[in-house]
């Protein structure tokens, strides 16, 4: 199994979300973060004093998966989150030793 | 009836600042509960706004200040169903402002009280029972109360019993019909093993202001007049809130360590309540004991809760049962004819008036809770009062109102 | 002209709830958008009391309430031009109050139509071209409908058209004014499609408060004294506020399973909108029905807008504009000489004032309409009305603004 | 002694207006420090109500209008201490209110001006040590300077200073004392290199609104009465903070590229104190420019103290200092006595009044600044001003006041 | 090493929390986020324009255990955190290289 | 490629992202956490009942970078966050097995 990461633009959560759904993955988990990279934050300006801000709201968007799934996932994930623009995000996958639902305590493929 | 501009100005303006108050009071409230339950205590207030009014204008102001049926002082006559002979003076008032801005101002009293009891409950009921139990209850309870106390013609102003502007109709009324509540309806999930701590402070502070600020239409409107004895009651009001707030964070410093800012506003409220029987009888230095007296006793008071196990999870009792008891028995020490009334036992008038106000704190307490307990039980046992667990988990926002009350993030649906 | 003190005070307090009700507005208005939008929103409210105070002081107070230019009720003259002359009283008016006091009153009113607009057209308009727009907007619309409506020598007032408190020149005046500049504008990227759900409901509802608390101002502030009608006018405020409170939740509650605070604080302000023209005219039973009727119409009326495809972001359509003309309308069925003006139908006075009413209503809707749709288009083609997408997608606050509305992380920069 | 009750309206009405002010203050403040910090600020805000009214009814008030003691026109005697012979005129006044209520409406000026010296010294004082410091400043600050300006018998009154409402004895006053606590207890760790960013602009925006909505009370209620005076007074005040609020974002608008609403905000502060003392003396023209010029200067003097490395963290100097010179030199130009008081050069009076004026400004800047500085200092050397390091890392709200401000999240504990 | 990231009910933190650290284990980093999977979210209604709220409140644990203490530290978890209704959450365990405590340094368990 | 993860003091963001930037390091993204550890929580008063918040708020960096470039960066986050005191925070490990940049679907170190 594999843990997706997605980094991308808040607007684009939910096309990314029902695109995954469509292909049968109906489990992620999402945080609100804030992101540095080439896409320029912006200037705010509180009685004349001007200061910087680097960071621009995105989404972090966690997924499992099967093997299987890691190419399939990840290319709906570039497909739904691109928009052409600077600051479209990161996806990184990562190696899962082992997964587990707490309800059941099934763990590997049949707890996603 | 002879109007007076000069009074009728200040009764116009008395009676949209008493208005504004239970805005103040979901602000209060709401800055209290947590984030998911924050509409849906919002709502109880806006809601009894709406319904009481209604119901004020059509029936329950005929009861409260209607001619006396039958000369008992219990309850009025529908002579004033909805707005009916309003050109007629309510019996034994000689105002100087128009009978329909008197009961107007009046109204404002009829909507807060039962606003005031969904701090007890907070977090737990079921709306429409709500709305339900507040309309019986304007009825039932909150308009004998009135017509005892506040009407020329009710059996305990003919006593004597005092209160200038609500401390038993309004505060003790309202705090011990919470506590019957409560007790009907149960525990929070959780209470009171887990924390449940407010989820916007600022928010309480802001109510809190309001609040204070509608509190002098609350208190000097209820001189009914723009004259010194309005004057004086603006004053102690203000004065004793002033000592309650110090009085409870001072208590809060000795014995938590800290003083917290929800104390500075507890503590407000507290002499706010306590003075509002007293303010038109006290001098100032009667509101500054009687308002240290309440910050004290409230901050005290309010922990009272946990050792007696009931969830009266804003502390409608211990806020305005306890102060509301403290103003009505106060005056019958402080009372004074110089401010208006008659002396109590610090100013040579003997222990009569302590008599008075104490039968009448106990009548209006005992009424109210036994009434409102079997009403609620009623409710309870037949339709249900409580929302279910899994809506107590959730949050009333989302089950009861579908609506989630803050949003600050990115937006996820649209660009 | 002879100053009466008690009048006087009740406008000057007047004055200041009415000023009140822009902020709240802001507030209002501020909670329905999205997080990224609060700042842009409410600035564009605070800058209209700036932008119109000024106007109104030099220009159009005289343009609205100056001698009439002609004798042909269009417009005033200059008259009073930068408050010149103001020691004369308004033609046609015996006012009890000063009259630079009058003139005050009436600017509150001149600074909250214009602030009305920005609801429909939320989330997308240049903020330069937005003061340009409400400065001429000002003076070519608000001016001439203050006059033809609310000055006793303009030519609906002499027509014998009734708005007691604005329902014409406010509400339906800047109901379609909002719908004109949103047509004109367009519709925000992504709607109707993407949900842009409040970000701040509590922030909603705090500004309902102050706008109900405010409008006993604008409703009872109308009777320019502190009498009986004045009583009537504030008692009939409340009451239909009620009503619609409550009419708008019930339809919510048959309709979507859920009665929701959003829904409670919208109900109450249709009903303030419905009831502000005919809250001197009409008796306690009329208000409660234009209330009840304001609630439960506009919260059908809202949807509209999805059918219409018009991207009326806030329903200032669907609530000022359908809640006036409700409220316009039917003083025809239910004014009553008992309160004030003349006989409606259902007061035995036929239907002749509603014929006058509904002309005031077309007249006035057609007119703003028609004005501002091509002031707006005239901005829209030259300067330039809408933000860019890119400002859009990041919202007005840092785009226009340079600012963020909250922070309630931990401080990154500063320890 | 005749009450007039039409006045007595407005004044109790105009009281409670000023009280409501500090609670708007503290929302001003409030949503201007970040989100650690702003239980701190608002405490420092409610309990400046608390101790205030205590000291005010019981010691200070006698000692401003008391009265004169000696005969300097230096300091009141404790005629009136704990409000004993309150039945006597204040001397100097021909009141048409009660004295009771005169004595509220001033309270509520003492204590709003030491709740303005916070904003100079956010986020860094002991809660104790500013407890006392409001206590004794009170009794050797505000009275003296209340007496010396306000009272007929005070020196800088008989010499002719004009100031209607308190731009010297509020502002000027509140705005050096300011700048000489936040001398002593020195820089915000961080400041000025580390951004401190407003951690809720809409926060500030409903403090400004209810500021301006308050200040009416301040402003035309000092007319203590309901005339022709008080609703110039109130239209001035309006003019002004109009202008002020589009100076200010003009200057933002020419020099940062964007106009924000926090500079919308605190221009419309700006014109608020600029006109403050000469709302009862200049006509619209004087109002304008007074608010246009308040609006322009202050926007630019707020960075001076980042050139004076003077960490004022909300600008109290930038906007209180020199918005209240701007409007106390301003009568010496616009005074005209069409309005009241007396000429100015504008108006044909010559240089006299200025000079007066400039008097005024300097005796109270002065005594202030000296005299607060040496309290301030005597604190910090003995019980300390400061927070500690840790506690300023951490945050006043927990560290302080063991609360935090805001829980939005799901709550952790409980279900 | 092991990262061990648990997406649980929100009010199960506090005893999630308390039985590791009676375990011995008493460092975690906790987030909020929002979950999509089977549990059902909850409709909005703003003025009778419905929409469709996926997501849940969720809280993400993050711990970094020794080898050993893996299987302890989920099975804690798992007991901790059920209430065997859906949406009870999962757990995913991931290899760790490197573990550092800024504060001195060190590395690997002794940082944990 | 790795993935850092570093768990640090809020008001250390910024200078971290600031050395990270001079080693050329320009993209992270960032979230806002709780943490639990040795550094003690503060204590909370609500009308005289007290109780205990034992989470210290923290920001949670991530940044992938190539392998080469493990060591330097988590040099630099441990030299850029410490502040010596107890609570300055965690940083671990984790290997990567692919990156994409979602604008051009790049993959591996050219997606950084
Ligand atoms: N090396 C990295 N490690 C972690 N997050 C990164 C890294 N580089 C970029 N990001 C994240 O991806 C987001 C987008 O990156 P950016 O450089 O702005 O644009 P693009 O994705 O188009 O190259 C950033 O805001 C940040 O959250
Ligand atoms: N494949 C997945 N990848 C990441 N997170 C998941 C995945 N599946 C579920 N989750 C997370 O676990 C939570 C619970 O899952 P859910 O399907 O609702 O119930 P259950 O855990 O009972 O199976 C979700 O809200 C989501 O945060
Ligand atoms: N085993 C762990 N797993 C995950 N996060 C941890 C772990 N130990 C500590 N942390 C995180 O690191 C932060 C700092 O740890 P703490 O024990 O307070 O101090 P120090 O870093 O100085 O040892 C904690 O607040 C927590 O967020």
């Amino acid at each position: 199994m594999k843990l997706i990461v997605a980094i991308i633009k808040p607007f684009k959560l939910d096309d990314v979300k029902d695109d995954l759904a469509e292909a049968g993955l109906h489990g992620i988990t999402v945080s609100e973060v804030s992101g540095y990279g080439r896409q320029k934050g912006h200037t705010e300006v509180y009685r004349g004093a001007e200061y910087q801000v680097d960071f621009v709201p995105k989404v972090r968007v966690e997924i499992v998966v099967s093997d299987e799934m890691v190419a399939q996932a990840s290319d709906i994930i570039v497909n739904a989150a691109r928009t052409d623009k600077i600051g479209d995000g990161k996806i990184w996958i990562l190696p899962v030793e082992e997964v587990i639902r707490i309800r059941t305590g099934e763990r590997g493929d049949e707890a996603l | 009836m002879h109007i007076n501009s000069g009074d009728t100005a200040w009764i116009l303006a008395s009676t949209a600042l008493v208005l504004l108050m239970t805005p103040g009071l979901a602000l209060f409230y709401g800055g209290m509960v947590r984030a998911k339950n924050v509409l849906g205590m919002m709502m109880q207030n806006f809601a009894a706004i709406g319904v009481v009014s209604l119901v004020w204008v059509w029936v329950t102001y005929s009861l409260a200040f209607g001619p006396d049926w039958g000369g008992h002082g219990i309850i009025g006559t529908l002579h004033f169903f909805g707005l009916n002979n309003i050109g007629d003076n309510p019996p034994g008032y000689s105002l100087t402002i128009p009978h329909v801005l008197f009961m107007a101002f009046q109204m404002m009293f009829a909507i807060i009280t039962p606003a005031l009891i969904t701090g007890a409950t907070a977090d737990r009921l079921k709306f429409g029972s709500f709305i339900l139990f507040i309309t019986i209850w304007s009825v039932i309870v909150y308009a004998p109360v009135a017509h005892w106390v506040f009407d020329p013609n009710g059996w305990l102003f003919k006593k004597g019993a005092e209160d200038f502007a609500g401390g038993t109709v309004v505060h003790i009324n309202a705090g011990v019909a919470g506590l019957a509540v409560a007790l009907v309806v149960g525990k929070r999930k959780g209470w009171p093993k887990k924390a449940m701590p407010p989820h916007n402070v600022p928010m309480i502070l802001l109510g809190a202001g309001l609040l204070w600020f509608g509190w002098f239409g609350f208190n000097a409107g209820s001189a009914l007049s723009a004259n010194l004895l309005a004057s004086n009651a603006f004053v102690n009001t203000n004065t004793a809130t002033a000592a309650a707030l110090l009085g409870w964070i001072l208590v809060e410093k000795l014995r938590d360590g800290k003083p917290t800012t929800l104390g500075a506003a507890s503590g407000a409220i507290a002499g706010l309540v306590a003075i509002t029987p007293a303010c038109g009888y006290v001098n100032v230095a009667g509101a500054t004991i009687i308002g240290l007296a309440a910050g004290i006793l409230c901050a005290l008071a309010v922990r009272l809760k946990f050792a007696l196990k009931i969830d009266d999870a804003l502390d409608v009792g211990g806020v305005h049962f306890i102060g509301g008891v403290i103003g009505a028995l106060l005056i019958g020490f402080f009372g004074t004819k110089a401010i208006g009334g008659v002396n109590g036992i610090f100013h040579g008038g003997g222990a009569s008036l302590l008599g008075k106000q104490a039968l009448a704190v106990v009548v209006v307490a005992v009424y109210s809770f036994v009434v409102s307990w079997l009403l609620a039980m009623a409710i309870h046992k037949t339709i249900g009062f409580r929302i279910t667990e899994e809506q107590e988990f959730e949050g009333m926002d989302t089950s009861l109102h579908a609506e989630t009350a803050y949003e600050f993030g990115p937006s996820f649906g649209a660009p």
